[in-house]
Order: structure tokens, then C-alpha cells, then sequence
């Protein structure tokens, strides 16, 4: 959080004027990442002294395509996997809105995968927070593209055989210009490096690694979310820079995290020659 | 010119600001045109992955104030259906052309066909209302294509010009009027303080009013099921509500929306009810009948959806047949046949635009109508 | 004998206090801000609130130095930090 | 043919609907479900996903509904009998391969659970508003199979029944239940597998080079062969002819188009099964289909203690639709009541097949709950009242919708 407002504002949450608290308690359940990650991007938000006006969020479906319902801006929660091309089309007709996709594992990576893929070749200047919590769990924990292997879900009850996506190198090969993961407990970094994301023109994505305390860590056996962001602590190695090949996550071994792609490639609206143009960097 | 270039001049004067699509034949013409002209008129145009990020971008793009179309045929429109249901629930203003051709699948890309009109109607899941048109010429490409956009704009609903690859690929006359004689119809817009702002605010005619995004009004909206604020609310009085507002914003004004071209229905015996390219055929098989002295009028369907139910149940009462031909197994057939509800006869005609003579099979179908109605 | 180095700028230091504010009823007992506090402030209390959660209390209140970290894990938004002035910083303080 | 023992676990369970369509898929020989999570289907994938090892089936779960379908159709010509569930919004994704399936006559099997739509709408309650888009929701012109189960019984009985049914016509067919059903607990028996009929599609087995995958006989149906045994096939979407290449731009009398809907409307017959009750003498009959069925027997009890003969009529198959025995009914009965919870799909069908002989009304609901039985009466004096014939279907204005409209 912004120190300099937490320091002034004494009649509640200094989140709060960016919720919309009468919809508060949210859905998340106790211990889950999700509303942790909403407070770092919240902050980021207030870093940036952004014109809250112009920003806009875009949700898929899942958990954390419930983060449109909460955040005060103009904000749309659309269809499963969908979130990326209906906010191309806010960026496209309106490009000096600024427009952030907050969605799921399973949203962005397995239904909407290709569109992932095409919104980083196209280098739309889009910023993307990637909730991972490895397994889907809106609709009851079954197995994700990112559910590593060995760990169970109710649609793999007997350990998941399949390979999963490693993400920043899926966005590093499709053409993301800003690639960046973080845990929900790495709070600080996570909001720098989304203030980072947001400045920066084109795709830029922010995997954030958070735990799903009611499916994933049940299932598994791993506690209560308080446990997995311990052992996010004691498990997490910063490298900066790391190729994104190395950054598989394995079933409770290392995760690496940090800031692995920071690069230029001509954006969409800067190399198209439409109207707009001019508004992009 | 022709009907896809006709479309894509009718866009340009409607004011459409903004064209994702999937390249698929034959829906390309469109795409071409419109691909080479958006620049002078300060429009967007992009090619999307798919047929489903197409019709995402466009409902995208319709909330930021810009009037919105996407281009396709049948198997890009059978992917966009998810997208439709979407499109209502959130009450998004876009346009979408169907190209029908030849199905069901991949079918025959370059053959046309009639098949989607029942798929425009109904396939996406749960409960919606559309409009649909069917045009029959380039220039009706033009006419209603500018009339969707103010059907969409009007009702804040996604509106479906249901035309066919050989409407889209015929070459006619057309004349495009000066853009002074062209009436354009805008969104009602709210303008309230922006803090009391519902984006659902169903009122007597059920079209709520509307706001850009990035104006401050910091709206949420969603395919759930949602109150006026926009909010989901999981119970069963939201839902009828939700559903009812979204259905009767169509069926309430079904009277206003409907358009039809009849010609010598008052006495006529037999109707033969048609729209889009088959109408043609059929107007030319109405003329050979009447020459042989049969009293014979057409019926030209221009709005397919919400359907004439009334104009059909009163025609049932004076005509004893109608001759229903259809490029397709029947489709619009079963609705004719309910409307009429057993006060005439139905007669269903398979339509094939190919060498094979069309027209006769429909004059045959006139001649079969009037024995079997005199027989009962 | 103290083994710290008093430092010579100590009297220029200044250590921020802050205030812990807890919405109860928004907790759901995760325990996020308990286990990262890095002064040990808060505790799980024994009371339930209206959804069955045990919230955080303050034990250590003069402890809190406005580092705002639970506010910022908080995933429910229920506890936030207010600067209450500063002190001068003393060694073991 | 029995079943299979392997393939099926007898015995008597306390299970949901979800879970019974799972256990019948598999009796019934399915050795491939391609799913992906949707609420309120998931129970049905996850049982799936765990008996799946103990009979050699295969769970995947794909990227999305749209590489479900696909997985399935792929596993079906393979020569395994495949399944997906899923629930509306799925289901909408899956309408283009819908329409590959119908064209490519695969037999395959999609579960819907239907919840309240349109678009995402309530995941987690009922809904029976994609009924029409299972007949209609992909391009151009087919025919498909849609069964409604009212118990979790019918759930596991239908799915067996589906398969079947897909085998038989190479169809995709298509269980339309709803979230109630789907997720209702009930007491269901899985009869020993003797007691269990199932159908295997029929298979070429003459000469590899005179093969032609879409020739056909009086059936209608073709014969199936698989890849991999030296027919040479080659298999389009596109509009073909019975070697299965593409016909171009030719006539169409050439193609198999027209057996898609034939094969299905001159076996109609044979396909439709209804449960009816004292239809004979019956004023009003009551038309009602999966859970809306189980509601309709309260308010249908009622009318007949206060002495109106009310007969019912339950659409087990609700494609292809039952359109001879509504017109017959429709000339002596006085009226229909169609309770469905949509905003007028059935009821329009009903109406059309009655062909203005008699009065049809509609109890409509929105979704999210089931109908309240005093709605359903109300309805039932209605058109037992009215001697005027209606214009069209009329609405019935339930008690929710005077609640919040007056």
C-alpha cells in the first residue's frame, strides 16, 4: 500500500475507495491469494497516479475473474477465457484507455490460450495479471493446464500425468514484452512489478503464484493457505532475468520468481498506421 | 456492385467504427471492402485469431461508444454463439452478418444456403430474443445493413443480417444515398449524475440507457445474472427479472420491428411466403402462376426475427395455402406452419439455387397447394 | 556490556508507531497478518465473529511500526494501519 | 447385446444425477470422456475420472469445451464410444462440432446439464432453456437425439439408452438435463449387466477396397469402419457423397445432406418414447419434460381431486419431437399446459403440432428454481375454463412475475 495515503486516511481501508465495498465480503475463501493480489494491484494502481477514469478491467470466468465484480472502475466480467479478446477490443477502439486483464490460470492459459498467444504476438499493449493457483477452482478443483505433475485434483484423482504450461516462457515465446512472476506473499515485488507491467508499452504479463486454500492444498494435503504461503517463503529463489526454460514449477519444489522478460517489439497500434497511432508510444 | 461490398458501404454510413473478424469464404468481400476504406473514416479494423475472439472484440469495442459489426458464415457464426448469449445478456449493441452457405459442418463453402436461420434464433443456450434480417439484393445489402445498426443502437441488442453467399457475391445497381438522406439512430445515453449510474435501469420499454467506458461512471457489468446495478444475484426473482427485461425488450416492440414485402396477399389463395435470395425465385414462380390465372400472393420476410406471428395468423384466416421454399430442410417452414395454426395449409419446398430449376419446383408447389385445398 | 554499536545519528532517527484498526466481521482467520507481522503485534484472539472466524487481536500494540505489511496480505481487507506520530529510536527499542 | 460385466457396477447406490449418467455412461461401454470443469456438470466428469481405470476407459480433460468435443469426435471414429458433459455455456462453444458430428454421422453422446442462462447466468441453479439449441444451435440443417431424464435413475437408464441410440443412427445424441436432476440425491440401481441392452454401431466387413463410408441401405444408416484396418478413408466436414468426397459446387441430390434429417425423421417413430397417464377422456393434458415433470404431478394431483380430468404427458425424447401424437391428442383434448423453465421453446413446439385444434399455455419460469405447483393449477383451470380458442400460446402470469412486475 501507498504509505503516504495509509498515513492520511483514518475512516477505513485505504483499499476501500477502490472496491466496491457494497459487495463485500467477497466469494474467496479464507486463505486464498486472490484478495491478496487485488490489494497489490490496487496498490500499484495508487502508485501510478493514474487517471482512474480511464482504467479499465477485464475478468474472465473463475475465481479470480470475480476481481471485475469487486474493483471500483469501469470493469466487465465476460466469458470463460474471453477476457483477452474483448479487452483487444477496448484497447483497439479506445487506445488511450488503459486497460488490465485480471483472470485465472485456467481462463488465460487453457480456454482462452490461443488468444493469449495471439494478444502477445500482436504485442497489444495490455496488462495481464495471471492469478495461478494450479487447479480450477470455481467449479469444484479439477485439474488446470498449470497443475503440476503428481498432484491431485477431482479430475485426476490418481496424481496429474500431464505435463503442465510453464507460463513466462508460453508468453516469452509468444511475443510478451514484460514477463514477470510472482507469489502472493511477495507483496512488495508483486506491486512493483506490476506499477512495471502497466508502465510498459505492449503485452505485459504478471504470473502471480497464490494459493488455493480450499482445493489445491486440500487435495494435496498441504494445510491451510497460510501453510503454502509459508512454504512460498521458505521455497521461493529471486532470479531476475532466469531464462523462462527453467522456470517449470514442479509438484512442492522450487518456484522461481522475479522479472524474466523486460524487452521493445513494435506494438500493434504503433506499427498498424490506424487513426490512433499517435497514441501509442 | 456487389451485395458484400454493398455491406460494407452500408457500415461505413451507418457510422461502424470498429470490424474484428475471421477471414471465411464467402463472407471475404466484406472484409476486403471494408479493409480498404476504414481508414477514411476513422474505423478499426482487425483480423482476430478467431471467429470467438472476432465477436469478443466487438462487443469490447461496442462499450467504448463505437458502433460495431463483425463479418462471418456459418461455422465462424456456429463459434460466435456463446458470444451472442453474451452479447444479449450484457445488452451490447453489435451487428453480425451470417453469409449463410451451404451446411450443416463445413458443408459447401461456396454454395449458398438458408440453413442458420433457426441457429440465429436460438443457438445459444438460455433464454434471448435477437433481431435478424434477411436482405434479398446489393441494395437492400446497403439499406439493411445501416438499418441494423439502428435496430442495435435503438434496442441495445445484437442485431443479424442473415444473408446468403449469392446475395453477397451478386453484382446489381445500386445507388447509395447522399449520407444527409441516411438517418442514423445513436444509443440512448445516460446522463444522470455518475455516481447513481445502473447499467441495467429496465424501464417501461425495457432498453436501458448506456455509457462509454472511460467516463467515469466506473459501471461493472456481467454474463451473470445481474440486477440493475449489474451486480450478480443468485435467486430466482433476479433471474426473471434479467430474463424477462432482456426478452420483452424485443417481443414488447416485435410490431414496431418487423418489416415485410406483400404484394396481392389480400385475395389470394396461396401464399408463398420466402426472404433473402429464394424470394427471387419465388416472386418470378408467382408471377408464372398468376399467368396461368391462379391467385397467388408473396410474402417477403425482411425481418426474420422476432417473426410476423401476427401478420402470418392473419393472412392463415384469408389464404387457404402457403408455399414455404427454403434453401435449406425447413426452418422457417415450422414457424409458418405454427402461426398458421391449422386455418391453412403449409407446403414446404426445398430450394436449390442451381442448375436445377428452382422456380419450377415452387410453381409446382402452387399447383399442389391449390389441389390439395380444393380436395379438402 | 552491551556488544551494539550505538549509532552516532540515533537521536536523528525517528521510528514511526502506528495503529492497528481490525473490521472484525470482514475476517476470515487466515492468519496471513498474524505470521508476517515482523514485530509480532497481533495474535489469534479467542472471540468468533459472526461468520465463525477467529480474528487477530492486538497483543503488542506499542510494537506496530506502520510497516503496513498485514494490511497488504490481508486477502479480505479487514485490517489496516494508521500513522500515529514517531518516536525516537533507542537501542533494543 | 448385454452390457458388458466389466463395464458396469451393480448395485444399488445413494448418488446424484451427475454421478448415475457417469456409471451409465460407462455400462453402456464408453471408454472416452473429453470434459472440461462447468458447473453443475463436474460430479459427473470427476466419477467419471475415477472408475474410469478400473474398465480401461480414458478421462482427458481438454483445454477447452471446444477441444472436448473434438477429442470425442476424434475417439468415436477411432471406434470407442466417447462422451462429453457439460452445461450451457459449453455447450455453446461445442454448436460448430455439433454440426461436424451431425455431418460426419458420428455417434457420440454430449451430457448438458442445463442451469440458467443465457450466457454465464446462474451457474449453480436450473435452467431448461437450451432445449431448442440442441436442435437448432448449429449452422445449416441436421437432426439430433435429445433425451430429458427426470431422476438420477432415468440419468444412468438414459445414458445407456443414448448410446444406444447414437450407435444405432451414427447421431450425436444429447441428455438434457438440468441442474435439479443432475444434482438431485436419490437412491439409484444399477441393474447386473445382463439385465443391461446395449447396441454397437454396425460395422463393414466386406472388401477393403469396395469400401464406402457413406453408402447406405434402406436404414438409412452407413456402415462404420475404423482407421488403422486398410480402408483408405477419407472423411470430411464438408458436404459429400457416399465415398465421402467433397461434392463441390454440384447438385446436392448427389451428397448425403438429406439423409442427416431423413435417417432421423423416418425412424421417428421408433425413437420417441413418452410416458403417458390417463391421456383417455382427458380435458387438459399436462406436457412436461425432466424435472418440470416431477413438480407438474403435485399441481396435476390437485386439478383432479377438484374433478378436472387432467391426463399428463412426459417427454422422455424431446427430439425428435413427438408431433403425430400432439396433433392427435390436439383433436380431443381442450388444451395444453407446458410448463417448462424457459420463456416459451416447448410450448411453441406443442402449439405448432396442435395445429390451432386446441389452446396451449405456456407456465413459463426464468430459472434459478423449479415452478410453483399452485402456478401449474392455476393454469390448468385456465385452459380448462376457456371455451374461446387462443390466438397464439398464451403466457400464464405465475406468481413471480406478478410479484415483481404487479
Amino acid at each position: 500500500m501507498n504509505t503516504l495515503e495509509s498515513m492520511t486516511k483514518q475512516d477505513g481501508h485505504p483499499i476501500e475507495p477502490l472496491l466496491r465495498m457494497d459487495r463485500i465480503p467477497h466469494i474467496w475463501c479464507p486463505g486464498c491469494g486472490i484478495g491478496t493480489t487485488l490489494n497489490a494491484f490496487v496498490a500499484a494502481v495508487n502508485k501510478l497516479d493514474v487517471d482512474r477514469d480511464k482504467l479499465c478491467v477485464v475478468s474472465g470466468i473463475g475465481c479470480t475473474g470475480r476481481v471485475a465484480g469487486y474493483i471500483k472502475l469501469d470493469s466487465f466480467h465476460v466469458l470463460h477465457g474471453r477476457a483477452i479478446p474483448f479487452a483487444t477490443g477496448i484497447k483497439l477502439s479506445h487506445p488511450e484507455l488503459n486497460v488490465v486483464v485480471f483472470s485465472g490460470d485456467g481462463d488465460l492459459v487453457s480456454i482462452g490460450g490461443n488468444h493469449f498467444l495471439h494478444a502477445a504476438r500482436r504485442n497489444i499493449n495490455l496488462t495481464v495479471i495471471l492469478v495461478n493457483n494450479f487447479i480450477y477452482a470455481m467449479t469444484g478443483g479439477q485439474v488446470a493446464p498449470t497443475t503440476p505433475v503428481t498432484a491431485y485434483t477431482t479430475t485426476s484423482p490418481f496424481g496429474n500425468f500431464e505435463p503442465p504450461s510453464n507460463i513466462p516462457q508460453l508468453a516469452e515465446a509468444a511475443g510478451a514484452v514484460y514477463v514477470a512472476r510472482w507469489t502472493a506473499l511477495h507483496i512488495r515485488r508483486l506491486t512493483k512489478s506490476i506499477v512495471e507491467a502497466f508502465r510498459k508499452p505492449g503485452f505485459a504479463v504478471v504470473e502471480v503464484v497464490s494459493p488455493c486454500s480450499m482445493y489445491y492444498s486440500r487435495l494435496n494435503r498441504m494445510g491451510e493457505g497460510i501453510d503454502m504461503m509459508k512454504f512460498y517463503h521458505k521455497n521461493s529463489v529471486i532470479k531476475h532475468g532466469e531464462p523462462t526454460e527453467n522456470l517449470d514449477i514442479k509438484f512442492q519444489k522450487q518456484i522461481i520468481v522475479g522479472k524474466f522478460v523486460d524487452r521493445e517489439r513494435p506494438a500493434i497500434l504503433g506499427s498498424s498506421g490506424g487513426p490512433d497511432a499517435e497514441a501509442e508510444p | 456492385m456487389s451485395g458484400s461490398e454493398a455491406c460494407a458501404e452500408g457500415a461505413l454510413s451507418a457510422g461502424c467504427g470498429f470490424l474484428a473478424a475471421y477471414p471465411l469464404v464467402p463472407a471475404l468481400e466484406i472484409l476486403k471492402r471494408f479493409a480498404a476504406r476504414f481508414h477514411d473514416f476513422g474505423a478499426v479494423y482487425i483480423q482476430m485469431e478467431d471467429e470467438i475472439a472476432a465477436l469478443a472484440a466487438v462487443l469490447g469495442a461496442a462499450w467504448t461508444g463505437r458502433k460495431a459489426m463483425t463479418v462471418t458464415s456459418g461455422p465462424g457464426f456456429s463459434l460466435m454463439m456463446e458470444h451472442v448469449g453474451l452479447g444479449v445478456m450484457l445488452e451490447t449493441p453489435c451487428v453480425i452478418v451470417d453469409v449463410q452457405r451451404w451446411g450443416p459442418s463445413e458443408g459447401i463453402p461456396n454454395k449458398p444456403g438458408q440453413g442458420d436461420m433457426m441457429q440465429a434464433r436460438w443457438g445459444s443456450h438460455g433464454d434471448y430474443e435477437i433481431i435478424a434480417l434477411a436482405p434479398n439484393s446489393p441494395q437492400e445489402m446497403f439499406d439493411l445493413t445501416v438499418k441494423a445498426f439502428n435496430l442495435s443502437e435503438e434496442y441495445r441488442t445484437p442485431v443479424m443480417i442473415m444473408t446468403d453467399e449469392s446475395v453477397a457475391h451478386m453484382k446489381e445497381k445500386m445507388t447509395i444515398p447522399p449520407t444527409a438522406d441516411i438517418k442514423l439512430k445513436r444509443r440512448k445515453y445516460y446522463q444522470g449524475p455518475k455516481n447513481k449510474y445502473l447499467p441495467f435501469n429496465w424501464g417501461k420499454d425495457f432498453v436501458p440507457e448506456m455509457v462509454d467506458v472511460g467516463q467515469g461512471y466506473k459501471f461493472h457489468v456481467t454474463g451473470l445474472t445481474h440486477n440493475q446495478k449489474g451486480y450478480p444475484v443468485i435467486n430466482a426473482e433476479t433471474q426473471e427479472l434479467n430474463v424477462h427485461s432482456i426478452l420483452n425488450k424485443i417481443r414488447l416492440h416485435s410490431d414496431r420491428i418487423a418489416e415485410f414485402d406483400e404484394k396481392d396477399t389480400q385475395d389470394a389463395d396461396v401464399v408463398v411466403v420466402s426472404y433473402g435470395i429464394t424470394s427471387r425465385d419465388a416472386a418470378k414462380a408467382v408471377e408464372k402462376a398468376k399467368a396461368q390465372g391462379k391467385r397467388v400472393g408473396t410474402f417477403r420476410l425482411i425481418t426474420v426475427w422476432p417473426f410476423p406471428e401476427k401478420r402470418i395468423a392473419e393472412l392463415a384466416k384469408t389464404a387457404k395455402a402457403f408455399v414455404v421454399p427454403e434453401m435449406n430442410y425447413g426452418q422457417i417452414f415450422y414457424e409458418i406452419e405454427r402461426c398458421a395454426r391449422g386455418k391453412a395449409d403449409t407446403h414446404f419446398v426445398f430450394h436449390e439455387r442451381s442448375r436445377d430449376n428452382g422456380v419450377a419446383r415452387i410453381l409446382e408447389a402452387i399447383d399442389r397447394a391449390f389441389k390439395e385445398s380444393r380436395a379438402s | 556490556m552491551s556488544l551494539v554499536r550505538t549509532p552516532y545519528d540515533i537521536k536523528k532517527i525517528k521510528v514511526p508507531r502506528g495503529e492497528v484498526h481490525i473490521v472484525k466481521e470482514r475476517c476470515k482467520g487466515c492468519g496471513f497478518c498474524i505470521e508476517y507481522c515482523p514485530n509480532g503485534v497481533l495474535a489469534l484472539s479467542d472471540e468468533y465473529n459472526e461468520k465463525g472466524y477467529h480474528p487477530p487481536k492486538v497483543v503488542s500494540p506499542e510494537k506496530c511500526l506502520s510497516c503496513a505489511l498485514c494490511e497488504v496480505l490481508c486477502p479480505d481487507f479487514a485490517i489496516w494501519i494508521t500513522l500515529q506520530g514517531e518516536v525516537e529510536a533507542k537501542i533494543g527499542g | 447385446m448385454a452390457a458388458n460385466p466389466e463395464d458396469v457396477f451393480t448395485g444399488s447406490y445413494y448418488i446424484d444425477g451427475d454421478v448415475a449418467s457417469a456409471y451409465g455412461a460407462l455400462a453402456a461401454g464408453c471408454k472416452f470422456l473429453g470434459g472440461y470443469p462447468i458447473t453443475p456438470s463436474t460430479e459427473a466428469a470427476e466419477a467419471f475420472a475415477k472408475r474410469a481405470p478400473e474398465v480401461g476407459a480414458l478421462f482427458v480433460q481438454m483445454e477447452d469445451e471446444l477441444g472436448s468435443i473434438a477429442a470425442v469426435l476424434g475417439a468415436s471414429w477411432s471406434g470407442k464410444k466417447a462422451l462429453t458433459i457439460t452445461s450451457g455455456p459449453g455447450f455453446s462453444l461445442m454448436m460448430e462440432n455439433i454440426g461436424f458430428g451431425a455431418a460426419m454421422e458420428i455417434p457420440f453422446v454430449i451430457i448438458n446439464v442445463q442451469r440458467g442462462g443465457p450466457s454465464t447466468g446462474i451457474p449453480t441453479r436450473t435452467g431448461q432453456a437450451d432445449l431448442m439449441q440442441a436442435r437448432w444451435g448449429s449452422h445449416g440443417d441436421y437432426e439430433i437425439i435429445a433425451l430429458a431424464p427426470d431422476s438420477p435413475q432415468e440419468c444412468f437408464d438414459f445414458t445407456v439408452k443414448a448410446f444406444n441410440l447414437a450407435e444405432r443412427y451414427r447421431v450425436p445424441v444429447m441428455l438434457m438435463a438440468d441442474e435439479c436432476v443432475g444434482h438431485m440425491t436419490e437412491k439409484v440401481v444399477v441393474p447386473p449387466a445382463s439385465e443391461i441392452e446395449i447396441e454397437n454401431r454396425k460395422t463393414y466387413s466386406g472388401s477393403l477396397q469396395r469400401y464406402l463410408p457413406y453408402k447406405r441401405d434402406k436404414s438409412l444408416v452407413p456402415l462404420f469402419a475404423k482407421p488403422g484396418d486398410g480402408h483408405g478413408l477419407y472423411i470430411t466436414g464438408l458436404t459429400h457423397d457416399e465415398r465421402g468426397h467433397p461434392i463441390g459446387d454440384r447438385d446436392l441430390r448427389s451428397s448425403t445432406a438429406r439423409f442427416l434429417v431423413d435417417k432421423i425423421r423416418q425412424n421417428a417413430s421408433q425413437i420417441i418414447e413418452l410416458e403417458e397417464d390417463r391421456l383417455e377422456g382427458a380435458d387438459v393434458v399436462v406436457v412436461s419434460f425432466g424435472i418440470t415433470s416431477r413438480v407438474a404431478l403435485k399441481a396435476v394431483e390437485s386439478a383432479r381431486r377438484q374433478g378436472i380430468k387432467v391426463g399428463t404427458l412426459r417427454l422422455k425424447t424431446i427430439w425428435p419431437f413427438p408431433e403425430d401424437k400432439i396433433a392427435e391428442l390436439s383433436t380431443r383434448v381442450r388444451g395444453f399446459v407446458v410448463p417448462e423453465i424457459n420463456y416459451g421453446q416447448i410450448a411453441f413446439e406443442v402449439d405448432r403440432c396442435s395445429h390451432g385444434n386446441a389452446n396451449v399455455i405456456l407456465v413459463p419460469h426464468a430459472g434459478s428454481s423449479v415452478h410453483l405447483p399452485v402456478d401449474i393449477l392455476g393454469a390448468i383451470k385456465q385452459v380448462a375454463k376457456d371455451t374461446k380458442p387462443y390466438a397464439s400460446v398464451v403466457s400464464y402470469k405465475t406468481h413471480l412475475e406478478r410479484q415483481i412486475f404487479g
